[in-house]
């Protein structure tokens, strides 16, 4: 409780973080082992891990849905004990509702995020529009491809309007143009609105065209490897990065964290 | 190679909803099937059978026919159709939420699980005198035979059907906060839609047997009481024209939930 | 030792003679032995018959009479009841007197289209009235149903038979007759066969008549032969009870000479033709035979 | 920030399996409903209802014993669970493919399917006479009068089941050409498993039904024959002991199922 | 069918392929529109373009799921009318059976693949363990992180044993590390035994990586924007092939087919 006060700017603090699961017959597997890191208010926080090390483990828990098996999960300095508040979670898979139209399928986000029911549509509408699925606001989620379903994933977890966004590798299924639109989209609404992300991705370059800060993982149980702060100036441009020395120093101290045997 | 503009017939990846065509189609298929089978039927009680067992299609017709012009006909049914339906709805309105609360309750539910199981196991028959002493000898009595019966497939049904709903559209609705009503109007009801549906289906046959049974236990009309009176005087036309009726009874019943079931199902 | 394939209604006062039978070991005598199966009623069993499961069964004269109608060809071997077995009944504390004083009110029956049904309309409409527009006549089922039906109001009175009739009454003052049956000859209960089995088991025919015919008369003779096979048929009866079945049994229901009364058939076939007015009149030769029978002792 | 050694309670995302001793408090929480039911009961007995209508489970429990000591209750109960068992399990077996069957062949179900939920709407005790025609008054008739009852459950249930497979794993077998009998085998009967697990669920009960009522229409034996019986005599305790043993068997069976259940959708 | 014996050295021959889908009370949404490509014996096509561009959709053709509304499909010269023999479908979604474990889950592979009984176990173990998933045998696929499950997804496909592989972006759950390590071994499976493959990617390094020719899609409707065929030596290392001329001549060229506006 007092830790909040001390660094009253933390959104989430995550302290010495340890979870497992059960496996039947077999002793517990060890998921994630003594992890910490904090994520700012209004700040842009990537992480990058192996595949299966525990990402989106630790997403649950931060938003609930899953309890840690030691450690302190402190969001706006409160310990996450359900889902709290302005907490916004976009799934590795869609979970979209199969029942539900595109259109219905985004407005559950608007609903539960308390947008006034006459500002729904409009606000739906211009998500469609600005996740280029302008004509599939009628559709049923099992007529969209995978990179559609996850636009529309997207676009439910904007409408929910969390300050604390958990994004689980959000950009996976989408093709680069695609992803760099998104990517200059949910930057935008970041900035304007002094939201904190937490962002899962494979994508080391995306990871820094995004990101304030990096948090790598150590393959299975998951312990911070390293962290890095992104000193590259905004707007990010790709292409102007590639030449940037930070940019390939950052990229290649990434790359050798993550090659690292385990 | 010549481009080739015609469609190449292959098995489509999902079937496609029937057109104004296949419909028809369909019903010429009952049709025949009907004619067929009340054709065997007649034949059977004609060269076979004494029709002491199992009367003839043409003399339920003749029945049928003068029980419409006495108005019996109405009488027997309009009355047994009330307590099935009336049995069956409040079968679903009562059953379908306790399920979905005990797949939500595993404590309630694992407790209460043998003793709703044992009551369903109960012959209603040989609860007649219990029910005449609740609920008397009226409409209420056909009405709770018939719910009794229904009440435990909409609870098991559904029950069942909460737990078959993919954990991470529960996962989600939990991430965002979402108050149980909302969750069970967004993600509990329709993911059990289809164990619904199937409970009607299995309830519409249910229903109208509690009514008939009720019927059995303290009346003076439906179509319980005509198939009983018929049976007595080994009328066995009159038992067989009661039955017919509630065939069709069911049939129609049936045929109104597979209208329901396109509209509702439309998204799978 | 022959099997012979018995059916009947499980709780009827006409099983009492072949119970008698068994316990005195009269069919043993007659190298039968009977297996015996319970009906819900008399429909039923008759179905049973009429398809060969069973080849003789304790119906009521109604079913010999439907299955000649129908071209089964259906007898009464032995008559086991010549008169009624039913009264009616209503809580003491009720105004009903009489039929006529019922008028307008509710009236349960044992099963619609039944004995007891079938009586009741008959019984009306010799006082006069109409069994459609002056009484409601629901079917309700037998004891335990109906006494609830009574006792909670749903009706005003109801048809009972034998023995529910005297435990009704060893309640105390309870319940009334108001409308007593079992005065009435009636060809109640036989056993009852199918022509072609006859036919082809003559003396299998002539055994069991034998051995029932002995039984009604030994029941005639000492009513304690009757007692103790009330006591096997009903367990949970207290002996007071049980006497008194047995002797309003004996006294009023029970044949004493396996041959039916031309009277209580003219009774069943107008009690029949009622709702049914399409029954044919088929002779009492046609329907009650004493062919069976032991020839007669005096 | 001091580090905080102690598990957080958090909602677990998934119900953990009842490890030992949530078992025994499961039985404890079901013997605890199950003395308040029968003292209430009891209590009832005593003092609100004339025990002529519900007798009181003391006078059942002698009747029981009694029943035990001179074998009357294994004789009465063990037909009467052979004829349910052997009716449950025939309809699963006829039923569960008929259904699958009917799920695959469209045309063919729309055309029999209002055919189908007619039959399935009869009241089986009006049936008997046929049933005695076909199938005598052994034991087959009671085992068919049970496999009429619950057989439309295991159909209809399988067939609603084979509709809500997920397309993608059908896709998935058709390309790699799996033949049918092997995409039933790891598709489509392990999807419809809760499907059939409910429908044995319904199944007990309706079995048991059919049973009792096979017993009513014709018998010397078996818990719907001692209960007819026991009503005949206005034995209340005997009607009632009748109804408890098939309470009993009723959720014995009930049991059974949910022990298959732990084990086969492990999964879940 | 003529056309098959003129190209005997094609396994795949795509020609004015078009197809559309239904939808209610609206015109035939048409997604693919006379595409036209070729894949030979022994060739590796990568395929690029845009989120739902009807990529999923071709390759549902390809495999028999679904009928075109116009063009030829041949496959070893053969029109498909249901799913060849031979021909593997790695879906985008994993498709895992929820009820069979991963082993059981890879084994299908191996069984409809005609792999002998007794190879089985062993081709099954050798699989899970260049998968990186030794240890998960027994675990069900709700246990598995998202990435884990797209290896056993790939690694049915493998045991399934195709000479025709349809891949519908295989590694898009993969770190970059395990997507490098798996497009090792994937290379190396398709070299020893002279398999085509179709793999479908939204990451243009990974396709010139890994491809000897690229195509690559417009928005939807797909056409075939541009075919490349990757002049790279094999062996292709990353680090080595980003100085190399040829290699960011393609990419820059694939860049930019696919930025352009539709
Ligand atoms: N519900 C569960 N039960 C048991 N084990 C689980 C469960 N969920 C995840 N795991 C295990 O925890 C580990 C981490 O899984 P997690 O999904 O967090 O990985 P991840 O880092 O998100 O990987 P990916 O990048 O592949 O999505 C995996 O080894 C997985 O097998
Ligand atoms: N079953 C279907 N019914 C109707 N429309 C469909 C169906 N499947 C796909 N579509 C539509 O076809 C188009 C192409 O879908 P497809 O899945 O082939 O895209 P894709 O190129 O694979 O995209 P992605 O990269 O996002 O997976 C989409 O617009 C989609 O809405
Ligand atoms: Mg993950
Ligand atoms: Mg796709």
């Amino acid at each position: 409780m007092e830790m909040s006060k001390v660094n009253a700017d933390n959104r989430a603090v995550i302290e010495d973080l340890s979870i497992s699961f059960p496996r039947p017959g077999d002793e517990d597997l060890l998921v994630v082992e003594a992890v910490s890191f904090t994520v700012g208010v209004g700040e842009f926080v990537a992480v990058v891990g192996p595949s299966g090390c525990g990402k989106s483990t630790i997403l649950r828990v931060l938003s609930g849905l899953l309890s840690a098996n030691g450690g302190t999960v402190l969001i706006d300095g409160q310990e996450v004990s359900q889902t709290p508040d302005h907490v916004g979670f976009m799934f590795q898979k869609d979970a979209l509702l199969p029942w539900a139209t595109i259109d219905e399928n985004i407005t559950i986000g608007a609903e539960l995020g308390g947008v006034p029911l006459e500002d729904r549509p409009a606000l739906v509408a211009s998500l469609i529009d600005m996740l280029g699925l302008a004509g599939f606001e009628k559709a049923y989620p099992k007529n969209l491809s995978g990179g559609m379903r996850q636009r529309v994933s997207l676009g439910r977890l904007l409408a929910y309007q969390p300050t604390l966004m958990l994004m689980d590798e959000p950009f996976g299924a989408l093709d680069y143009q695609t992803k760099i639109r998104m990517g200059r989209e949910l930057l935008r609404i970041w900035e304007a609105e002094r939201r904190s992300i937490i962002f899962v991705t494979h994508d080391i370059e995306e990871a820094i065209r995004l990101a304030d800060r990096i948090v790598v993982f150590s393959a299975r149980p998951a312990r911070v490897a390293a962290e890095y702060i992104v000193n590259l100036s905004r707007p990010r441009n790709l292409s102007e990065m590639r030449g940037n020395a930070e940019f390939n120093r950052l990229t290649h101290a990434i790359w050798s964290d993550l090659s690292m045997p385990t | 190679m010549a481009s080739v503009d015609k469609v190449t017939p292959m098995p489509p990846g999902r079937v496609r909803l029937g057109s104004i065509m296949p419909l028809s189609s369909v019903a010429a298929r009952r049709l025949i099937l009907f004619f067929a089978l009340v054709a065997a039927w007649e034949f059977t009680a004609e060269f076979l059978v004494n029709e002491f067992w199992s009367s003839r299609p043409s003399e339920i017709v003749m029945r049928l026919f003068s029980m419409l012009v006495d108005g019996t006909l109405w009488r027997h049914t309009s009355i047994t159709v009330l307590e099935a339906f009336a049995g069956l709805l409040l079968g679903a309105v009562v059953g379908t939420p306790l399920g979905i609360w005990l797949a939500n309750a595993p404590k309630a539910s694992e407790t209460a699980d043998p003793f709703i199981m044992g009551l369903y196991g109960l012959p209603r028959v040989a609860l007649a005198p219990l029910f005449i002493l609740w609920f008397g000898i009226g409409l209420l009595s056909k009405i709770m035979m018939s719910f009794t019966m229904v009440v435990f497939v909409f609870l098991l049904n559904s029950r069942e059907g909460v737990r078959t709903v993919d954990p991470d559209l529960v996962d989600l609705m939990r991430s965002m906060r979402a108050k149980s009503l909302y969750r069970a109007r967004k993600v509990l009801i329709p993911a059990i839609v289809p164990w619904i549906l199937a409970s009607f289906r299995l309830g519409i046959g249910l229903s109208l047997i509690g009514a008939v049974v009720g019927e059995l236990v303290g009346s003076s009309r439906g179509l319980g009481w005509y198939i009983q009176n018929a049976g007595g005087m080994l009328d066995t036309t009159g038992v067989f024209t009661g039955l017919v009726v509630l065939m069709v009874i069911a049939m129609l019943a049936n045929q109104m939930i597979a209208l329901v079931e396109a509209r509702v199902l439309r998204w799978r | 030792q022959t099997v012979l394939q018995l059916g009947a209604a499980q709780t009827s006062a006409g099983s009492l003679p072949i119970v008698v039978a068994q316990q005195q070991g009269l069919f043993e005598e007659v190298g039968l032995v009977i297996e015996r199966t319970d009906f819900r009623g008399g429909g039923p069993a008759i179905q049973a018959l009429a398809g060969g499961s069973i080849e003789v069964c304790i119906c009521a004269g109604d079913h010999a009479l439907r299955l000649e109608e129908q071209g089964l060809g259906g007898k009464v071997i032995v008559a086991l009841g010549d008169h009624h077995l039913y009264a009616l009944m209503a809580l003491s504390g009720s105004d009903a007197a009489d039929l006529e004083s019922l008028k307008g009110s509710k009236i349960g029956v044992t099963s619609a289209g039944g004995l007891a049904d079938n009586t009741l309309r008959w019984a009306i409409k010799q006082a006069g009235l109409d069994p459609e527009a002056d009484f409601e006549i629901i079917a309700i089922g037998r004891g335990g149903a109906m006494r609830a039906a009574v006792e909670n109001g749903a009706i005003d009175a109801g048809t009972f038979t034998t023995p529910d009739i005297q435990a009704n009454q060893a309640l105390g003052d309870v319940y009334k007759i108001v409308y007593d049956f079992r005065s009435l000859p009636y060809a109640a209960q036989g056993l009852v066969a199918l022509d072609s089995w006859l036919t082809a088991n003559p003396d299998k025919a002539r055994a069991v008549a034998g051995a029932t015919y002995k039984a009604l008369i030994m029941i005639q003779e000492d009513q304690s032969v009757l007692e103790s096979a009330v006591k096997e048929m009903f367990p949970t009866f207290d002996d007071a009870l049980v006497k008194q079945v047995a002797s309003d049994v004996r006294a009023d229901f029970l044949s004493d000479d396996g041959i039916v009364d031309p009277q209580a058939f003219t009774n069943m076939v107008e009690t029949v033709s009622i709702p049914d007015s399409a029954t044919r009149a088929v002779p009492y030769e046609a329907v009650m035979i004493s062919d069976y029978l032991p020839a007669p002792v005096n």
